[in-house]
């Protein structure tokens, strides 16, 4: 094997467009490009001079998958910049908004995305066929997921009901409750999902970045946190409102999609699910603890493949926490009626942990409450970089051992995925 | 809760009811797709059971007549309805189409022929198109008869004019193969139909037999001749000042496009044609067919009960009619 | 346009349909909402699904894409002389084309950035568009580079409006498009209007046959759906004005979705050169 | 008419009494407004409210309805059958009852009964209730502030107690079994007939009131004051949607999402549609705003006087608020108005 290119143009069941280049030779790996081929929109640049009330609804936009998290991010950015504090109510009804979006993201993902690789399908279609019991069960939760946001948001994409300050909209108790029952009832399948993940074969590495991770004490935050935390090559934590400064983005001309590293060391780094429940591994309710404990999966775990255990894990977490809140804010105490907004003249910055990592949106207005700048990066963004060095350590790993490209082709492709890139939202 | 949030509007959250009976007890109507009435059924009794439901039918024939219109002949399934089915030249049926819809048709076959009807459809929209696409033997729905025909009680026993442009030779047809089938029945009877060219012309067999057989007086016009050409070129309006009429004792009946009635009728009126003895057929898109929903409504008036033939004097009287 | 009518046979038996339309999914500059919202039907989605032959779907299947087809189903906005020319091609192989949500059929949000493209490119990417990115133009719909068959409206889509709109290009329908304004169907879902609160929806003049969903949830109308063809602009701008609102924000909020809507000219047509 | 008294305090028991065997329905005030709503207690009921959001005529002919389903393969109905729920309409204003009598000439009192307003309308007990005029309200000018039928029972409030007109046995026995129903004395029925001016004397002054309206929309059908007020028309519908008497369709085909079966659907639909009189073949009959809402307020105000001798219009004021472009009746009352001023310098 002298010079072996391999190349991917339009990795599919990713969400965006992307190829990747990795050319080898003689059993070493000369150069990896992951292409960011996405078209730009240029979403810090258009909501300039728009109103706050826009900011949110059009920055949803970045990101079908990830529009809970957007919304909630920006939300939470011109909050900051206004000075308002929402009510304890709104931040739970937030977090079952983003949960529901993990609901959603995790299952399509695992199921839509991942699956087909270890099943040796192109698609998730023959599997209707092949299984249909697991089929049905897969598109039952991932259904779950949607109806929750579709019940707090209005609909199961691009949230209507947030808005700044809290929501238009509320549903009933029975409609918590009938979730709730409905969250139990899925987590059984969930556990199953764990072991289905874990019995999969990956390849066996770790990834040589740090990782990065929203942090709360006793919590396993995704929205409620103010805390943000480097950890791998030296444990860094810092306020989200300073986050920019302790993440350095820079351009590359193969991507749209900016790079990011670790400002204090310069190390590429990965935010994602594995990065969270490394992060916060006390603080995951028992059930999910007990499974992911049984799949092999617990802190220190560097290997990225295991990111699809992670997201199986969460999913369990997930079901148990949402049922918790439901019945919580079924029981109809505090409000979510929108606080009173007065917009002022200043800088937000809303950092929540999307279900593929830490996204953050920095926001700065005017007096009239218009968009003077706005900086934003998604986790897929920073995981660029992170994710190369991982696909040449990987191709590394396999060229030196012989691997045929075939091969290698389908664990860089698998690798990839188990990222979970959102490349659409990555170039915003 | 998706659902409830889809439902385009409103929050009736009943679903709804097809009906054919009202059992005034429970408030429960009931249908039977075949029906479950005592043979044989009168036409009244075919509308007084459910008028939102199509009956089967069936395309026992198609002709082609130009390139852009064909004839359909059908035949009711059940055969209590095919005995049932009775219209007057210029009413009209509702053809359904399930999953593509709806649409108004008018009747293009006499009343006399018995046991099928036939239609006339220019392929226009998306409805007539996939109708065109259909083949003999295919099923669709029809409804109806529907609206107020020409008044051939009144008409017979006198001279009649008819005056056609384009697809308006559908309803007049009926009227025409009425007449031929009773011809006796009426004195002088004048057809007037123009056509843009010559290949556009419909039914050109029929009137040139009838012509031959001196059944009819025809005057076939066309705006743009070809060579083989032997007809009249110009607008339909153009015989008229020169025909032989006796104005007390004839009936106008005029169909085609919408802007063709006013010369139509400024020709008559010029030869004394009273004003209720010029009869005329409006095109709008009757949806219902029975003076309810309102698409087809011209002034006060609904095209689909009040008219579609109307005289001049009424549609004189309709705010809006011309 | 339609060319996959299954015979209607005078009974169920004898249903015979031509070969299943061959449908290839792709997507342009967009969040892939729509696309994604095909998916959030999953009690329908398979219901959909079996009646086409689903060649490419990137998002979903590794298939490459195919060299033959019946069915574009187009989402996102063009915004690069690359993607231009993938529309092109599409037209020319497809025998329909179906644009789904706001950015294909409006270029929707990333329109926004029609007006003064050059500016918000360089201002993003400080060194240069990056090459990945390809030859980026102002963007716009697809609708203003080919001819479009159907769109289905929204940002995102609706489900059920995708599968109408299916079911309309695979077997014809004669329902009207409505170009009615939204006002109706709010008033159908009896919720009150903001404009009585004081607040701008733009329910006015955006396309009716949503469902008012947005207003219904409290949310005033942002106008996804795109201006109605019938819109009374000028009518629009005084009902606001009568309303005590200023019709600079009106016209502010209509670029949302309609900033390369030529009824509301200038815009960004000056950059629309490819 | 059949007249008894019945304390203010005995509405719930004669509420809770329908609940027994009927759906019902009463307004209900919510932060979208007042409505008519499904409505669990009676203490949910705001009987003293002024107008509705929406008229109540969506009980009789939703917005959206399923006529029957099909099987689009084999080109066939298939047998459907649903419940119309047993109802009652609690607390509506005499306006509405007035359009509910209209629609009865169109959709039940015809020659060809809809089966599904039938259905509906025969299943319904209808409550009315007096009330007090608006600012938008001109009822009066078309005698639609009294109705005179069409109801089960009519509360009028007399001050902490109701004067109940009884029209039909089902209701009235519901209320003897319920209520403690005496005869009116002398002192109630003097209250009724004060009640009755004080809601004639209450209405706004400003609507002009002009009799000869319909004779007046013949005579000025040409006049540039059409495309004044058509012109300015945003096409959106509201005015029909929240109309008591509006009651134009659609009939249209919904298929199933696997293609295969679908239901035929009636939509409301309303003559300001822009597209609504268009014909197969693309020409629209009534192209610009100004045809159509003249068109409209021919229908209100003239087309169906001549047809079914009333108006069709019964001055509920609704469209006044729905309207954005500020196009209603009272508009059309107004120039008539000025006409008549400046025939007069």
């Amino acid at each position: 094997m002298p010079r072996t290119t391999i190349s991917v143009d339009h990795v599919a069941r990713v969400e965006g467009h992307g190829n990747v280049h990795v050319v080898i030779e003689d059993g070493v790996v000369k150069d990896v490009k992951m292409e960011i081929v996405e078209p730009a929109r240029m979403f810090e640049s258009m909501v300039k001079g728009r109103s706050y009330k826009e900011a949110s609804y059009i920055s949803s936009r970045i990101c079908g998958i990830c529009s809970a998290s957007h919304v909630i991010t920006d939300l939470k950015a011109v909050e900051q910049a206004f000075g308002i504090e929402v009510s304890q109510r709104t931040s739970m009804v937030r977090e079952l908004l983003v949960y529901g979006s993990y609901l959603q993201n995790h299952a399509a993902h695992l199921f839509v995305f991942a699956t087909p690789d270890f099943i040796n399908e192109a698609s998730i279609f023959p599997l209707a066929k092949s299984n249909p019991d697991l089929f049905a069960k897969a598109l039952e939760l991932k259904g779950l997921g949607n109806r929750l946001c579709t019940a707090v948001g209005g609909r199961s994409i691009h949230p209507i009901t947030a808005v700044a300050g809290g929501f238009t909209h509320e549903i009933g108790a029975a409609e918590y409750l009938a979730f709730a029952d409905e969250m139990e009832a899925m987590v059984p399948f969930a556990q199953d999902v764990v072991d289905l993940f874990a019995g999969f074969r990956i390849c066996d590495f770790q990834t040589q970045g740090d990782m990065l991770a929203l942090v709360q004490p006793d919590y396993y935050p995704v929205q409620s946190s103010d805390t943000l935390r480097f950890f791998g090559d030296g444990v860094e934590e810092f306020a989200t409102a300073d986050a920019f400064d302790h993440i350095s983005e820079y351009q590359v001309d193969h991507s749209g999609a900016f790079f990011a590293k670790r400002a204090s060391n310069g190390k590429p780094y990965m935010t994602a699910a594995l990065a969270r429940i490394n992060a916060s591994w006390d603080h995951l309710g028992k059930t999910a603890k007990i499974a992911s404990a049984k799949a092999g999966l617990r802190p220190p775990a560097l290997n990225p493949m295991l990111n699809n255990v992670a997201q199986a894990v969460e999913l369990v977490d997930a079901l148990e926490r949402c049922a918790r809140i439901c019945r919580e804010l079924a029981k109809g105490e505090g409000s979510c009626t929108p606080a009173p907004v007065r917009p002022k003249a200043g800088v937000g910055v809303g950092v929540t942990e999307a279900p593929r990592g830490v996204v953050v949106h920095k926001l700065e207005f005017d007096d009239r409450g218009c968009v003077v700048k706005a900086s934003i990066t998604t986790p897929t963004a920073q995981n660029l970089a992170n994710l190369e060095c991982d696909i040449r350590l990987l191709a590394g790993m396999l060229a030196e051992s012989g691997t045929s490209e075939r091969i290698i082709r389908a664990e860089v492709e698998k690798l990839i995925r188990a990222y979970d890139p959102c490349i659409s939202c990555s170039v915003h | 809760m998706m659902n409830s949030l889809r439902a385009p509007f409103g929050n009736d959250g009943h679903v709804c009811e097809c009906a054919q009976h009202i059992n005034s007890i429970s408030g429960r109507m009931e249908i039977d797709p075949l029906g479950n009435y005592s043979y044989p059924l009168s036409g009244q009794e075919l509308m007084a059971m459910n008028p939102y439901r199509p009956w089967s039918a069936r395309i026992t024939s198609i002709t082609e007549l130009t390139e852009t219109e064909k004839l359909f002949e059908f035949r009711f399934i059940d055969e209590r309805i095919r005995n049932a089915f009775r219209h007057k030249p210029g009413q009209f049926v509702e053809v359904s189409i399930f999953g593509v819809g709806e649409a108004p048709i008018s009747i293009s076959s006499s009343p006399t022929k018995e046991g099928f009807f036939e239609l006339c459809v220019r392929r226009a929209g998306a409805f007539t198109q996939v109708l065109h696409e259909m083949q003999c033997g295919d099923i669709v729905g029809i409804r109806g008869p529907f609206g107020r025909g020409f008044p051939l009680d009144l008409m017979r026993g006198h001279d009649v004019l008819c005056v056609a442009g384009g697809l308006g030779i559908a309803p007049l047809r009926s009227l025409i193969n009425n007449i031929h089938d009773e011809r006796s029945s009426f004195k002088k009877v004048t057809i007037i139909y123009g056509s843009r060219t010559p290949s556009e012309v419909m039914f050109r067999d029929q009137f040139e037999m009838w012509r031959h057989r001196k059944d009819f007086d025809l005057y076939l016009t066309v705006d743009h001749p070809d060579d083989g050409w032997d007809g009249h070129v110009g607008l339909v309006t153009a015989p008229i000042p020169t025909l032989e009429l006796n104005p007390n004792d004839t009936f106008g009946a005029i169909c085609g496009p919408p802007v063709m009635y006013k010369f139509v009728v400024e020709e008559m009126r010029k030869r004394n044609i009273s004003y209720d003895h010029i009869y005329m057929s409006f095109e709008r898109h009757m949806k219902c067919g029975m003076g309810k929903c309102g698409h087809c409504q011209i002034g006060h008036q609904y095209c689909c009960v009040d008219g579609p033939v109307f005289n001049y004097w009424e549609a004189k009287n309709i705010q809006g009619s011309m | 346009m339609r060319s996959y009518e299954c015979n209607r046979a005078a009974n169920s038996s004898e249903v015979e349909c031509l070969p299943t339309p061959r449908v290839v999914v792709i997507g342009l500059a967009s969040c892939f909402g729509c696309q994604l919202q095909i998916t959030n039907m999953e009690q329908h989605l398979m219901d959909v699904v079996g009646q086409f032959e689903l060649v490419y779907w990137q998002l979903a299947s590794s298939e490459p894409m195919p060299q033959e087809y019946d069915v574009a189903v187009i989402e996102g906005a063009v915004t690069t002389l690359e993607s231009m020319e993938t529309v092109r091609q599409l037209r020319q192989k497809a025998k329909t084309i179906i644009t789904i949500g706001a950015c294909a059929n409006t270029a929707g949000i990333p329109g926004i950035a029609a007006a003064g493209f050059n500016g918000h490119s360089s201002e993003v990417y400080s060194q240069g568009v990056p090459n990945a990115c390809g030859q980026v133009i102002a963007p716009r719909s697809v609708g203003s580079v080919i001819q479009v068959d159907y769109q289905v409206p929204c940002c995102p889509i609706d489900f059920y409006d995708f599968s109408a709109v299916l079911s309309r290009a695979l077997y014809g329908s004669n329902r009207t498009v409505p170009n009615r304004t939204m006002c109706g169907d709010c008033k159908r879902n009896e919720t009150q209007c903001f404009f009585e609160k004081g607040e701008l929806c733009l329910g006015l003049v955006t396309k009716g046959g949503c469902g008012a969903r947005c207003p219904k949830l409290g949310r005033p109308c942002f106008g996804c759906a795109g201006l109605s063809k019938d819109a009374n602009l000028d009518a629009a701008r005084d009902s606001v004005a009568r309303y005590g609102i200023e019709v600079a924000e009106f016209e502010s909020r209509l670029q949302l979705f309609n900033q390369t809507n030529e009824a509301l000219c200038e815009g960004a047509k000056g950059e629309y050169h490819a | 008419m059949l007249y008894r008294v019945i304390d203010a305090s005995e509405i719930p028991l004669l509420v809770n009494a329908f609940m027994e065997s009927y759906e019902v329905v009463a307004p209900v005030e919510t932060d979208q407004g007042v409505n008519f709503e499904v409505i669990d207690s009676p203490d949910e009921m705001k009987l003293d409210y002024i107008s509705t959001v929406v008229s109540p005529k969506k009980y009789f002919l939703p917005p959206k309805e399923e006529l029957f389903r099909f099987d689009a393969q084999a080109n066939e109905v298939l047998p459907t059958c649903v419940e119309f729920p047993k109802r009652v309409i609690f607390g509506m204003h005499s306006c509405d009852i007035n359009a509910m009598n209209r629609l009865d000439l169109v959709f039940k009192d015809c020659e060809r009964p809809d089966p599904y307003y039938v259905g509906r309308r025969e299943a319904t007990l209808i409550v009315g209730v007096s009330c007090m005029p608006g600012e938008n309200c001109f009822c009066r000018l078309w005698g639609a502030d009294e109705a005179r039928y069409g109801y089960d029972l009519f509360l009028t409030d007399i001050g902490g107690k109701y004067l109940v007109s009884m029209s039909s046995v089902e209701a009235a026995n519901i209320l003897e079994r319920s209520c403690n129903p005496r005869v009116a004395t002398d002192e109630e029925r003097q209250a009724f007939r004060n009640q009755t001016r004080r809601r004639q004397q209450s209405f706004n002054a400003d609507i002009p009131e002009i009799q000869e309206v319909a004779l007046l929309m013949d005579a000025f059908h040409k006049d540039p004051f059409w495309e004044e007020l058509g012109g300015r028309c945003l096409g959106c519908t509201a005015c029909s949607a929240v109309c008591p008497s509006c009651f134009c369709f659609d009939i249209v085909d919904e298929m199933d999402p696997d293609g295969r079966c679908g239901s035929r659907v009636r939509l409301q639909d309303s003559c300001c549609s822009p597209d609504f009189a268009v014909v197969a073949g693309g020409h629209n009959f009534r192209p610009d705003g100004r045809t159509r809402v003249r068109h409209r307020m021919y229908h209100k105000l003239n087309g169906f006087l001549m047809t079914h001798d009333r108006m069709l219009c019964v001055g509920c004021g609704r469209c006044v608020t729905a309207c954005k472009a500020d196009i209603n009746p009272i508009r059309v009352l107004e120039f008539f108005e000025r006409k008549g001023l400046d025939n007069d310098e």
